[in-house]
């Protein structure tokens, strides 16, 4: 299977392991990720609270490299460009208007045929069946929390992912991979998003939250899909120490670095030593060597 | 062809049919004409033989046959597809009619030629699809070129002008004989509309006019109905190639709904259904 | 010379509930179109028989409209759905027959698509303005027409 | 009687001014279908030794469709108009003796009672130039109803092939005399020992059946069991009445030209058809088709000749060619003679 | 044939546009009229005098108008002339004003478009045939499907009316949703103290057959001649020798293998089973799936116990056919189970809302029989989990509806009220218990509707909370329900003791099916639909069926009573006439030259085309044709275009009159 793949900053920078991860697995899972060539800013974040033509145009010259590079489907694993991107594509099926002021900007017309994909799609598009057929590892014992934070399935009228408020599809990718998703209440709460670096009191308090519901329900780890959840949920486990004490470290994974770990995958190769928490913990439950 | 005779003679003989239509020697040996055997000695008479050209299925819906007993006929593959779709069509009881199958090598183009008549070029049911006894069998049938096909394909290529024009010459030839009507075995309405008067939609008089309605009409109600027997074309004193128009719509139902007529006998007919997918882009 | 004063003749054929009904709103609405068209009423698409456009050049007409009810808004559920299928058939022959089929026009035209109505008649009307009188069935009118 | 040479070329040439001078030349079609009125001299054909075309030429005196008057409804009664016949003989070449006697036959009945002025109007403009006959097959019974393939019976003007591109042109009547009087230039002396030598050549078929037996059979037999079946494989198609050259029956339709303005045709019809004698009650006296063809045997072979003292049949066997489910008439007329002859 | 031609100025709007005067006497001049005349107003009293003179006066025997479109008048001109004594379909009109003067401009094409059209319309007339009206005889006996409270008043109203009922109810008892309510809005009356009577009434009227138990199979014919197949599904027990003693249900050794459905899943029942205890019929059902005998053969202890020897094991299922006038269809709703997921494809159900999840997380339904005196608390409001008073409590509006991301856009319209009930309820019975409200508007539209709402507010100290619930889970023993106070642009978190959501009413699961044995449309939620939504809301496009309460829409009951008794009505007026008046426009088979190729059929609607034997002297079949019930025909002429010989023709559109027409053109 051949999928368009598009990294986005964060997966080159504070995400690095993710998509390390993610090539691995791909290629054990024979997927051919095509990174797309000179690929350029999704707009996330900055662009569509500053200019709206500006916010669109973005991930429509992107959607325009991928039309070049004759792909059906474009893997954003990172939920901010996903979300970023189906948005776009929205906006340019829906409002001719748009539609044309952005092709005129880019002097071409933009590809509707294509269909951007977050992470956990790509998985379902490789199947359940086929993982649980690599999965090597042993993680019965494992219980994970998804973490689904919001990009992924808001606004749902635009992502039309699962479903806005009771998702379900990486638990069902959990069970794939051996181990067993807990039944929680924090899967979508806030984790702070862009707050992480101006405010960091408050993507503390929201963070710990998700993270004691979490422990509470008995995870082991907690699952993201997205670049930001992780460095809040993961980067900010120290700062939650210093403001409350008792608190106990989680591990934090990635969707690809923990259905890694599942098909055999040395952590080192799925970059679990770049996180700031160690995974030890995990590790050792899962008797998987460092 | 004893086979055949024997055949035949028992079916009268023990009842099981009240009439067998099937085929005698013509104006000289070799040539063949319809021939209807009432009596076990009738049958003497039948032969069968690659002059046996015409479709019989024309008669079954004849009113001295309809309802009366159970009706024999000797039946090439084409003229089991004019049966499969008289019987989609009411017209006869699949219950009332006994099909002889007649393995098919390819019937004559004319008396004494050794080129095959236009239908068998593209036949698909040399062993008839629906029979109670087969008979014959199956030789090498010489291929020939598919010249109806190559004019048909012509068409494609020409302007509205052009066409009209070929049609026109043609056209103004009929001589509203319709004998085209009579041989055909689709043709069976109690009063053809070219015959109404009240109102007269075809005008029954031999001009271009009159001619182009009949002959449009015509095609346009055995479009998806046309089972390719040539009957029409044979028959026509004025050698107009009808079966250019009713084999072009075939192709038309073929290629628009995926439909042949008279192939089997559950397949719904293809006017008097509908799809809600059917083709609509020419509507505005 | 010939062409521009010729004015076509459009004859229509179009369903009581939908396309008429559409008509009778261009009306009320005020909206313009110019006077070739001639509407002749049934009741529902599913009536139109190919005979009735084939008369209908006969009796000279450049352009015959066919205007109904909408897939699915049909008054009698499906008679425009048949007739839809018996019209692929019919233009496929007369396109083969050399009878220029661009000059027949169908359309599903609405009782609230008055505007529409408006759009299809002046488009028709037009189009056939444009390609001329239907020589072809004037020729063979022609012995028909009293010399007097 | 006179009679000359022509070369082909020279029948060319005349048949070029002819066509100048505004006759009506009708010849043979190519391909055989029927008979067409040429614009050009060259497509001129003899047909002496082929296969006759499908259709016979009676159709350029009674035509297959004609008007006979047109008319224009006023408020309350209508107004008849007649369209005139226009000019110009016509000049039929190359036909065959059992085509040549056709006109002659025909005008019998279109003479009867009523002088049908449509069909004299066309038949007294007929010019027919003749041709002996070396063809036959199995279709053919010319002889069987007394119609010699070498007589000159029913020309104007009779052409006896001598060679390729050599006819004798026998001058057989008067009409024929005058017509070719302009043209004497194409036209040598004529050597009748060569032409009797290449009629004395020419052995038309045998005989199929006894043309009068027939008549009288079925005079007294009309209802005998052989007419039961005897039309039971006819699908009651017209080809026969239509390919014929004496069949003269026709039928009387009116048709819209405008909605105010109509007109009335005359048009073929053919006693096999099942509407020629439907009446409007809804009975048919001749309700099968065994009925029907027992119709065509007998107004062939009796009822024409009881009226006429005419066989109305040239025995050119087109009915028999052209018949979609290979009926053939003298084949029938043998059987009917068979019986006759048993009793 | 003598025609009159009338050309009818309308005021000014033809006469601006089109010279009347010109086209009247180019009338005058078409074959076959004899007097044509223009006037101001045709359609006014004098115009129609106008037009009844002229036919008597030159004997006229058919007229054209040249006026508005027939839309407009042709039935009041029908009208003149038939008060004149020329038949009304002996008539035809010319559009001049909607598709002449109106739409073009120029004066001089205008009158000559006129002039073509009066033609078009005088050579039509020519081909028309005298006509009358089709009468179809009344059946006055009326099928009334669903025995809520609708199918109740209705059945009621009609058979007080003095004609025969037929009610059939799939349920074993009739009462419907209605029977589980506890108390009413806006007046808190007792549900089944106001509906039982009602109940009986149906049970005891002489003009009423109640067939519960039952379900519509099939429905055939026509208004005033429908025939329907009903199935009586086997109760397993003797009806006419059950007295109801109830001895089996105590006996019967099966007590918690099914819930009961009335009791909405907070109670079991016994295998066999009356649904409740005011049930009509008071005759119990037996469950087949879980009565130990039809498992096992072994048990009878019903038989054992039961004097009358009712108990009838090898009972089938009885099939009815019943002749019938007219249909009232009263199926009624169900609730949006939201714990299944999903329940279609296009809805998500809220599994945030851990409804099937924590059991005291209830539904509407659920709270009505929990707060109902005959419901499995006996009234005292407890949570299902362990018994207890719940001490706080949100009720979650809108759950299902207005929404369309998980369920649906439409309100369900009574939750609002209900909501607003429980409320109340819950603080009359636990004094100092909280409850709270989470809701997007108070739709209180109604008699005494936002009183109630106000007073549960203002007087029992509900707490409405505008903003919608994003979650519910359950965290030591509590439910905390995360949600947002809109208004104070608050996130809010309630530590709720119990959950009361109220979910959105949709229409029965089988209601398409039997839209589909109607012949009824229905909309994508599967409601039915009416004809019009203003003017004819009981109708539907089927003629002699009439829509009553929910299964139109969401409603409460004083409007499904209210509707209920207008489809009664509707139905009554039908059973007024003994005869009905088609209009005569239907196909009509030439029987001498039908083929018998059923095109027709193929191609028909309403299945108006059946086959007709036609025997010689003999007796034996020489045909089999067409034949056009015209009770089933609406006219549409499609059979008419597909017969290659024209045997079938509709009458009144027929070949000559269109023939006619296009011949006019030329």
């Amino acid at each position: 299977m051949k999928v368009g793949y598009y990294p986005g900053c964060s997966l080159t920078g504070t995400g690095k392991e993710y998509d390390m991860s993610l090539r691995k697995v791909a290629s054990l899972l024979d997927v051919e990720l095509e990174e797309l060539k000179d690929w350029s800013c999704c707009g996330a974040t900055s662009a569509h609270a500053t200019n709206h033509l500006l916010s669109v145009a973005l991930p429509a010259r992107n959607l325009i490299i991928a039309k070049h590079q004759k792909l059906k489907e474009l893997a954003a694993p990172c939920a901010a460009c996903y979300n970023r991107m189906m948005v776009a594509a929205h906006e340019l099926k829906t409002k001719p208007e748009i539609e044309r002021q952005v092709s005129d900007l880019m002097g071409e017309s933009i590809p509707y045929d294509l269909s951007v994909i977050n992470i956990i799609e790509l998985f379902q598009k490789v199947g359940k069946e086929k993982i649980a057929a690599n999965v090597k590892a042993d993680l019965k014992g494992i219980k994970a929390a998804c973490y689904y934070g919001c990009l992924l399935v808001r606004p749902f009228k635009i992502t039309g992912f699962d479903d806005a408020e009771q998702p379900e599809s990486m638990e069902e990718l959990i069970k794939a991979a051996g181990a067993q998703p807990v039944d929680w209440n924090y899967k979508l709460e806030c984790c702070g998003g862009a707050h992480s670096i101006a405010h960091m009191e408050i993507v503390v308090d929201l963070s710990k939250k998700i993270i004691d519901d979490a422990k509470l329900h008995g995870a082991d780890v907690i699952i993201v899909a997205c670049p930001m959840c992780h460095s809040n949920l993961d980067m900010r486990q120290k700062a939650i120490k210093k403001e409350y004490p008792a608190h106990g470290d989680i591990p934090i994974l990635y969707l690809s670095e923990f259905i890694g770990l599942a098909l055999g995958l040395k952590p080192k190769e799925l970059g679990l030593n770049l996180h700031f928490v160690d995974t030890k913990s995990l590790l050792e439950k899962a008797e998987i060597k460092g | 062809m004893n086979e055949l005779r024997q055949l035949s003679k028992d079916l009268l003989q023990n009842g099981t049919v009240k009439v067998i239509i099937g085929y005698a020697e013509g104006t000289t040996p070799g040539r063949t004409k319809p021939f209807i055997a009432r009596t076990p000695e009738d049958t003497d008479k039948f032969v069968f033989n690659k002059h046996c050209v015409n479709n019989l299925a024309v008669y079954l819906t004849r009113k001295e046959y309809k309802g009366k007993g159970t009706v024999g006929i000797v039946a090439k593959g084409c003229d089991v597809k004019a049966i499969v779709q008289l019987v989609q069509e009411n017209q006869i009881n699949k219950d009332d009619i006994y099909i002889i199958g007649m393995n098919c090598n390819g019937a004559a183009a004319d008396f004494g030629k050794d080129t095959l008549a236009v239908k068998c070029i593209h036949c698909t049911v040399r062993t008839p699809h629906l029979y109670h006894t087969l008979l014959g069998t199956i030789d090498e049938m010489p291929k020939q070129e598919d010249d109806h096909l190559k004019m048909i394909e012509k068409f494609d290529a020409m302007t509205s002008e052009e066409k009209w024009a070929f049609w026109e010459a043609e056209f103004e030839k009929c001589v509203k004989c319709y004998a085209c009507r009579q041989t055909c075995p689709m043709c069976y309405c109690e009063k053809c509309i070219a015959d109404k008067s009240m109102p007269r939609w075809i005008e029954s008089s031999a001009h271009t006019r009159g001619n182009f309605a009949w002959n449009i009409i015509r095609a346009f109600h055995l479009s998806g109905r046309c089972i390719g027997c040539n009957e029409c074309e044979r028959a026509c004193p004025a050698q107009i190639p009808l079966s250019l128009l009713n084999r072009k719509m075939g192709m038309v139902a073929k290629k628009e709904f995926d439909y042949t007529a008279g192939i089997a006998l559950d397949n719904p007919t293809l006017v008097g259904n509908y799809n809600n997918a059917d083709r609509e882009d020419f509507i505005k | 010379m010939e062409e521009k004063t010729f004015e076509p003749k459009i004859t229509a054929f179009v369903c009581n509930w939908c396309t008429y009904t559409g008509a009778d709103l261009a009306g009320t609405s005020r909206l313009k179109y110019k006077p070739n068209i001639k509407m002749i009423r049934v009741p529902c698409t599913g009536r139109i028989d190919p005979v009735f456009i084939i008369k209908a050049f006969e009796k000279g007409a450049d352009g015959v409209l066919i205007s109904g009810c909408h897939p699915g808004d049909c008054h009698y559920n499906t008679g425009n759905f048949h007739a839809r299928r018996r019209w692929v058939l019919f233009t496929e022959l007369l396109n083969y027959m050399g009878i220029d089929s661009s000059r027949l026009f169908f359309s599903w035209v609405s009782a609230s698509e008055g505007k529409k109505f408006v759009d299809v008649v002046s488009n028709v009307i037009e189009t056939v303005k444009a390609k001329g009188p239907f020589q072809q069935y004037q020729k063979i009118n022609k012995e028909f027409v009293l010399d007097e | 009687m006179e009679e000359k040479i022509i070369s082909y070329s020279n029948l060319v040439s005349l048949t070029g001014d002819l066509i100048k001078t505004g006759c009506m030349v009708i010849c043979e079609d190519k391909n055989g279908t029927g008979w067409k009125r040429i614009e050009n001299p060259d497509e001129i054909k003899i047909n002496h030794k082929e296969i006759p075309s499908n259709i016979s030429y009676k159709e350029f005196v009674f035509p297959k469709t004609e008007p006979v008057f047109y008319f224009k409804s006023k408020k309350e009664d209508y107004d008849l108009i007649e369209k005139n016949a226009q000019p110009g003989k016509i000049v039929f070449l190359g036909a065959k003796p059992c085509d040549s006697r056709s006109v002659e036959i025909m005008s019998k009945v279109f003479n009867w009672d009523y002088k049908d002025e449509f069909f004299n109007e066309k038949a007294e403009r007929t010019i027919v130039i003749g041709t002996a006959c070396n063809y036959k097959d199995e279709f053919c019974f010319c002889t069987t109803v007394n119609i010699d393939p070498a007589s000159e019976k029913g020309s104007d003007l009779f052409l006896i092939p001598l060679d390729e591109n050599t006819y004798a042109l026998k001058i057989v009547t008067g009409k024929g005399k005058e017509f070719i009087q302009p043209y004497l230039k194409y036209l040598s002396d004529g050597n009748p020992a060569k032409s009797q030598e290449a009629l004395a050549k020419i052995k038309g078929p045998d005989k199929k059946f006894e043309p009068s037996k027939v008549r009288e059979w079925i005079g007294n037999n009309f209802e005998h069991k052989l007419f039961d079946n005897i039309g039971s494989t006819c699908v009651g198609c017209g080809q026969c009445a239509f390919a014929c050259p004496v069949c003269h029956c026709f039928d009387i339709v009116d048709e819209e030209c405008s909605y105010e303005c109509g007109r009335r045709m005359k048009n073929w019809d053919a006693c096999q058809f099942g509407l020629f004698t439907l009446h409007s009650s809804g009975h048919n006296p001749r309700e099968n088709q065994n009925k029907r063809y027992r119709q065509r045997i007998a107004h062939k072979f009796k009822y024409y000749t009881d009226k006429f003292d005419e066989i109305l049949c040239t025995g050119c066997g087109r009915c028999s060619r052209g018949c979609p489910v290979q009926i053939d008439i003298a084949q029938v007329a043998g059987e009917i003679n068979l019986v006759a002859n048993q009793v | 044939m003598k025609i009159g031609v009338f050309i009818c100025y309308c005021g000014e709007n033809i006469g601006r546009t089109v010279d009347c005067a010109a086209v009247a006497e180019a009338a005058g001049r078409f074959p076959g009229v004899v007097c044509s005349i223009d006037y101001k107003y045709m359609c006014s009293d004098p115009g129609q005098n106008l037009i009844k003179n002229a036919i008597k006066e030159h004997k006229l025997d058919a007229v054209v108008v040249g006026s508005c479109s027939p839309h407009m008048h042709e039935k009041t001109f029908r009208k003149a002339c038939a008060d004149a004594g020329v038949n009304p379909y002996l008539f035809d009109m010319a559009n001049l004003r909607e598709h002449c003067s109106w739409v073009h401009e120029d004066i001089v094409e205008g009158t000559k478009k006129a002039i073509d059209l009066v033609r078009i319309s005088v050579e039509r007339v020519k081909k028309n045939a005298p006509l009358s009206p089709i009468l179809v005889p009344v059946t006055k006996k009326a099928l009334v499907i669903g025995g809520g409270i609708s199918g109740i008043q209705a059945s009621l109203d009609i058979a007080n009316a003095g004609f025969d009922v037929v009610l059939v109810e799939k349920e074993p008892s009739i009462g419907g949703h209605m029977s589980q309510l506890s108390e009413t809005f806006p007046t808190l009356d007792c549900s089944q103290c106001i509906l039982t009577p009602r109940m009986v009434e149906v049970y005891q009227h002489p003009k009423i057959k109640l067939l519960t138990y039952s379900e519509v199979e099939n429905v055939e014919g026509f208004i005033g001649n429908f025939k329907v197949t009903i199935r009586k599904k086997a109760r397993s027990i003797d009806e006419s020798k059950c007295t109801g003693c109830g001895l089996c249900m105590q006996k019967c050794p099966i007590k918690k293998k099914a819930f009961n459905e009335f009791e909405e899943g907070l109670a079991y029942r016994s295998a066999v089973y009356v649904p409740f205890p005011q049930a009509v019929p008071n005759i119990p059902v037996i469950d087949r799936s879980i009565c130990t005998y039809y498992q096992t053969g072994k048990c009878q202890m019903c038989v054992k116990v039961c004097g009358r020897e009712a108990i009838k094991f090898d009972q089938e299922d009885t099939i009815i056919t019943e002749d019938i006038g007219a249909i009232v269809v009263a199926t009624g709703y169900k609730l949006y189970t939201i714990d299944k997921k999903p329940e279609s494809s296009e809805i998500k159900g809220y599994g945030e809302y851990g409804y099937g999840k924590y059991k005291d997380v209830v539904d509407g339904l659920q709270f009505e029989r929990i707060a109902s005196a005959s419901g499995p608390t006996s009234g005292e409001i407890l949570r299902p989990s362990d018994s207890k008073v719940p001490k706080k409590i949100v009720f979650v509006q809108c759950v299902g509806s207005r929404d369309e991301s998980k369920g649906f856009s439409y309100c369900s319209k009574i939750c609002c009220m209900y909501t607003a009930k429980h409320a109340m309820l819950y603080k009359h019975k636990v004094h100092d218990g909280e409850a709270y409200v989470f809701y997007m508007d108070i739709r209180s539209g109604g008699k005494g509707y936002d009183e109630f709402v106000r007073r549960a507010i203002e007087e029992d100290g509900v707490k409405y909370i505008r903003g919608r619930v994003s979650r519910i889970y359950e965290e030591n023993g509590k439910y905390i329900v995360k949600g947002e106070d809109t208004l104070a642009g608050m996130p809010v978190t309630i530590d709720a003791d119990m959950v009361v959501l109220a979910t959105a009413m949709i229409a029965q699961p089988e209601a398409v099916k039997l839209a589909q044995t109607i012949g009824m449309s229905y909309d994508k939620y599967g409601f039915y639909n009416e004809v019009h939504p203003k003017l004819r809301p009981v109708e539907v496009s089927t003629a002699g069926v009439f829509l009553a309460g929910a299964c139109q829409a969401p409603k409460d009951i004083p409007e499904s009573v209210a509707m209920a008794s207008a489809a009664a009505s509707k139905s009554l007026v039908l059973f007024g006439a003994d005869y009905l008046e088609r209009e005569p426009t239907v196909a009509k088979v030439n029987e001498t030259i039908c083929a018998g190729c059923f095109y027709c059929q193929k191609v028909c609607p309403y299945n108006a085309i059946e086959r007709k034997e036609i025997k010689d002297r003999q007796g034996n079949i020489v045909k089999i044709i067409a034949y056009v019930n015209s009770g089933l025909c609406q006219g549409c002429g499609t059979c008419n275009a597909v017969c290659p010989s024209k045997s079938v023709e509709l009458i009144g559109f027929n070949d000559e009159q269109i023939y006619a027409q296009i011949n006019a053109l030329g």
